[in-house]
């Protein structure tokens, strides 16, 4: 489990955030000095969409304990519409691992807009604040990458 | 020879696993296959072949050989550690055992497999012999006795005894730390029960299999039969047989990128899938036909050619039960041989 | 003797442009000696973690006692890697596999007659350059060498320079295409031979694109060559080196283990496909 | 035998010039998918028929001629998406739709002990099973398949001609989601515990891939180096997960619940519960409209945290 020097669990969580809308939040909250935990791995896509499902289990193989996916509201899509087809897409995969027993508050999607700094921060630490409680992911973890 | 009474089993089971550690078949929701014994594993007795086959214990499906580091330009090996411990595998049947012994040719040969050779060697292995052969059968066509399976160690259950006749000096070593519940007794006692074996075992729908066609006819001569553009069609190109065969050892060796290092393992592969043979300036084997062909022109006819006539297949029946769409190895030996 | 699969470690100490899509690269081993030795025809298996693994002709001659060579083709994922490195990357490597050119024996005191396409001069290069090692044994050397344009004649430079100042040494450089500053022979290889009207006293290695071997095989047939004196060596997808991983067989015979080097007359007792 | 006069007199009228369909293995209960070009007396179609043909028709239809393809009600919707997806080319199959009252699962007559079986014979709802060991009678509806047994529904669609439609009978016992609300109401322990068991099984052998009408990717991602997915063994637990995750994705919205996965899995991995799980959700949430659910969207769907706003062990 990876630790920090005060043998706390650091997690590591990863937010994919689209190009257009919360990629700029982040840099909002971060011009405004707004704190989110450094556990927080930023990728950058160009839409919500662009992010298939491989990407959230890769990610989980690959050591991520919780995989956040924040786009442009609903309706506020740089493409128009690839942000209502993330909607779908996350909605039935995020279901299906619950389903496989997989813990529900690992997975989440959140809207997010340029102008939302304060909300990204927010939500990152939410995010993390939940993860922590969760501790280690055990359940979609790939021992080779340990 | 020597007996124990049949409700001492897991009495048996239990000293085995104390001696180090013993796999056999079990139901795993609804499926059977070799499991570590503990206790609440019962044995399927019943259970005529697990899924999977014996294979496994010397030729995993999934092995690791080693680890890359990548530092710039310098490289540095990781080997990998496989330890190997002695174990026990109770319950195989007589055609998982021969096909070890076909899967030796190929392992053993030079240059030796070491991976396989370490865990020939850590590998005690039972072999109980077949009260029930079912319809599937077909290990006599090949020469094997069901009713006298090979292996280190081989058991008749009978109504009520277990019988225990040790074969090699790994079996002779492992009797001899049983003495004290295998009591000694004279071999005459399973005669009927090997008869009755024999009696079911020449009934079977398969076990006339003749392959005098594929033995005397030239490679060539079968390659371009007519019959492989047929035959295959109803092959999905899944890798099914090849998976539960107890014979299949073809192999693919992968890179899989941890992150900080790179594991190379080796894993199976089969000759069905259609980038067996692909290179980077296209595929040798274009369709189907051919990776069909190539399965079982490799068992019926290229392995006897390079083992002095040993046919690559036990007749375990594991791809007539398990193929999706109804093809196996006796329907293709009997079509292309026009039998 | 044991094959772990596990490779060891080679350094590339040279990277040479052949043609623009044909490098040969250098390789010794961390102690800066030749990693292993081995015969004319023989494969290795180079590898970058992570990006594959492949079987590749030994272009250099055994006589090279310093280093080994691979001329390679940029065709793939691992050889689009192979060509990207730079000298002093390590790689891994191991081998020798497979059979070997007769050098020693069917091949000794003959007159030889070396017929290439293309990259197929990589394990041609490597008996070339042995037999030019131990002139005294072997007769006149012909070698005939094809390829799409001049610029794509691999080691263009050896072939000129060393190759042809043997005067019992004769090459025959043909291109498939008229090419401005190019006077010597267009047309395709299988024709030229044809041309040539070689004397059948000769042995044949042949090697090349799947295609030209087989109009050069029946150009050969027709000019009174016997299945007996020609050579050629093969290549299909490998993962092993030993006979074990089962894919690149040619009817009962294994490319790696059996082969690469077979003589048509052996070739014949195979099915034509795969 | 109808089937065999009916594909004789189209075959004449020009309609095929070839015919998919089923012919008679080595044993006394198998069947094997064919093709056939002469001799249509060998075409069987009976309750051991249960491969689903309509996927071999993506190479069938690459070639000349038309080709005459036996279609069980589920077989027919597999067909159907082909054709909506464009995998197959329509116009050169005849579609003859054959009745069905369920298929017979020799796994499940051995299931219950069931040794050395020769031959089976059905007498309305009752088989005999002739063994090396005697005969021995079973109840037909014991023995169908999963997929039978909550079976969407015996109306063909989009075939070209129906054949004695009447003789099909419902053999639907099971309420078609009751599996996944069984699986829904656990905790998630159990859950994780019970698909942690099952997909250990997996061997990846690819047969629930190949079979599939949904699964017709010229190349699938687990087989393309480039993807970075490709794998061929499960080399970790997380690949097993990660390989029925996203196949079963792959096929949702599409998957028009034939059961072929789970019928062909060696180890009897309940594969379909993976399928309708995506099925009933879209049901739930986005109603059961003919377009595949992933290709489409409304401006009031559901957001994702649907999921965790529902409680724990939620049917």
């Amino acid at each position: 489990m990876p630790m920090n020097e005060n043998g706390e669990f650091t997690p590591l969580i990863v937010a994919f955030c689209c190009n257009w809308c919360s990629y700029a939040g982040a840099d909002l909250a971060g011009s405004g000095r707004l704190a989110y935990p450094a556990e927080v791995k930023i990728i950058r896509v160009p839409c919500s969409c662009r992010v298939n499902p491989t990407f959230i289990l890769r990610a989980f193989q690959k050591g991520a304990d919780g995989v956040i996916l924040a786009g442009c509201h609903p309706g506020d899509c740089h493409y128009s519409t690839g942000n209502y087809y993330t909607r779908r897409r996350m909605t039935l995969l995020f279901s299906m691992l619950e389903y496989l027993g997989i813990e529900k508050e690992r997975t989440r999607v959140e809207w997010i807009s340029a102008a939302e700094g304060a909300k990204f921060a927010a939500t990152m630490n939410d995010f993390a604040a939940k993860i922590h409680e969760l501790g280690e992911c055990k359940r979609l973890e790939d021992l080779r990458c340990k | 020879m020597r007996k124990l009474s049949s409700d001492r089993m897991s009495e048996l089971f239990e000293r085995l696993d104390s001696l180090c550690p013993l796999y056999l078949p079990g139901e795993k929701d609804g499926a059977v296959s070799f499991v570590r014994y503990e206790q609440g594993v019962d044995y399927a007795v019943g259970a005529l072949n697990t899924v999977r086959s014996a294979k496994d214990f010397f030729f995993p499906q999934v092995e690791n050989i080693a680890a890359f580091r990548m530092t710039g330009k310098k490289i540095e090996i990781l080997e990998n550690q496989n330890g190997n411990e002695p174990f026990v595998v109770f319950g195989v049947r007589a055609c998982d055992a021969a096909s070890f012994s076909l899967l030796d040719q190929v392992f053993l040969s030079e240059p030796v497999d070491p991976y396989y050779r370490d865990r020939r060697e850590a590998g005690t292995v039972i072999t109980v012999a077949c009260g029930e052969p079912d319809t599937s059968c077909f290990c006599t066509a090949f020469g094997i006795d069901p009713a006298e399976p090979k292996g280190d160690i081989s058991v008749w259950l009978t109504d009520g005894f277990l019988y225990w006749q040790p074969r090699t000096d790994k079996g002779e070593n492992l009797t001899e730390n049983l003495t004290d519940i295998l009591e000694e007794c004279d071999g005459g006692e399973i005669k009927s029960y090997q008869d009755t074996i024999k009696t079911i075992a020449n009934q079977l729908p398969l076990a006339n299999l003749n392959l005098s066609y594929w033995e005397n006819t030239d490679e060539k001569e079968i390659f371009a039969s007519p019959v492989w553009d047929e035959i295959y069609k109803g092959c999905l190109g899944c890798g099914l047989c090849t998976f539960v065969c107890p014979t299949c050892q073809c192999y693919d060796v992968r890179d899989f990128d941890c992150g900080e290092t790179v594991r190379k393992f080796r894993c199976w592969d089969s000759c069905m899938y259609s980038d067996f043979t692909r290179m980077a300036h296209g595929n040798p084997r274009k369709t189907q036909k051919e990776r069909f062909r190539q399965r079982f022109m490799h068992k019926l006819k290229y392995f006897p050619e390079n083992n002095g006539g040993l046919v690559s297949c036990v007749g375990c029946g594991r791809c007539v039960r398990s193929c999706p769409q109804g093809l196996n190895i006796v329907k293709t030996a009997r079509r292309v041989s026009d039998d | 003797m044991t094959e772990t699969l596990i490779p060891m470690i080679g350094v590339i100490t040279d990277i040479r442009l052949d043609t623009p899509d044909v490098k040969t690269f250098r390789v010794v081993g961390r102690d800066g000696k030749k990693c292993f030795s081995h015969l004319p025809g023989q494969c290795a298996m180079l590898s970058v973690p992570g990006i594959g693994e492949a079987m590749f002709s030994i272009t250099s001659s055994p006589t090279n006692k310093d280093y080994m060579e691979f001329s390679i083709k940029k065709c793939g994922c691992l050889t689009d890697w192979l060509h990207a490195m730079e000298v002093g990357q390590e790689i891994l490597i191991r081998g020798p596999y497979g059979n070997h050119f007769p050098v020693e024996s069917e091949l000794k005191q003959k007159n030889l007659l070396f017929i290439a396409g293309g990259i197929g001069l990589a394990p041609l290069r490597s008996v070339i350059n042995y037999c030019r090692d131990n002139r005294n044994d072997y007769g006149v050397l012909d070698i005939v060498y094809g390829s799409r344009s001049k610029d794509d004649l691999v080691d263009y430079r050896e072939i000129l320079e060393e190759w042809t100042a043997d005067e019992r040494t004769r090459v025959h450089l043909t291109i498939d295409r008229p090419q401005d500053g190019w006077d010597g022979h267009v047309g395709f290889v299988p024709d030229f031979v044809r041309e040539l009207a070689f004397d059948t006293d000769k042995t044949v290695l042949l090697c090349g694109p799947p295609i030209m071997i087989k109009f050069t095989l029946q150009k050969l047939l027709e000019m009174g060559f016997a299945k007996t004196q020609i050579y050629t060596t093969m290549e299909l997808r490998m993962k092993c080196g030993v006979g074990k991983c089962g894919r690149c067989n040619i009817g009962s015979k294994y490319v790696c283990k059996d082969g690469p080097v077979f003589r048509f007359d052996e070739l014949d007792e195979l099915p034509d496909e795969y | 035998m109808q089937i065999t006069k009916t594909i004789k007199k189209l075959v004449s009228e020009g309609k095929a010039d070839r015919v998919f369909g089923w012919k008679k293995g080595e044993l006394g209960f198998d069947t094997e998918p064919a093709l056939f070009t002469e001799d249509f007396d060998s075409v069987v179609y009976n309750s051991l028929c249960g491969a689903n043909l309509c996927k071999y028709m993506i190479n069938e239809t690459k070639k000349d001629g038309t080709v005459l393809l036996l279609l069980k009600p589920c077989d027919s919707r597999g067909l159907q998406l082909l054709t909506k997806e464009h995998r197959v080319r329509r116009e050169k199959i005849y579609a003859l739709g054959v009745p069905c009252r369920g298929k017979i699962d020799v796994d499940k007559i051995s299931d219950k002990g069931i040794k050395g079986m020769i031959d089976i014979q059905e007498n309305g709802d009752t088989l005999t099973v002739v063994t090396l060991y005697g005969e021995q009678t079973v109840p037909r509806q014991d023995v169908l398949y999963e997929k039978c047994l909550s079976c969407v529904g015996k109306e063909h669609v989009g075939c070209d001609e129906v054949l004695s439609p009447e003789l099909s009978e419902d053999t639907t016992v099971n309420d078609r989601f009751a599996g996944v609300t069984a699986l829904e109401e656990k905790n998630p322990e159990a859950r994780f515990a019970f698909w942690r068991s099952q997909l250990s099984k997996c061997i990846r052998c690819n047969a629930c891939r190949n079979v599939c009408p949904a699964c017709s990717c010229v190349k699938c991602i687990f087989d393309n180096p480039s993807s970075g997915m490709d794998s061929k063994a499960n080399a970790d637990d997380f690949e097993e997960n990660l390989y029925h995750i996203i196949r079963s994705f792959h096929v949702c919205g599409r998957c028009t619940d034939c059961g072929e996965c789970s019928r062909v899995c060696p180890e009897k991995i309940p594969l379909h519960l993976l399928n309708r799980k995506y099925i009933k959700d879209i049901h739930k949430l986005y109603g059961d409209g003919d377009e595949a659910a992933l290709l489409t969207f409304t401006k009031d769907d559901a957001e994702p945290s649907v999921v965790y706003e529902r409680g724990e062990g939620h049917a």
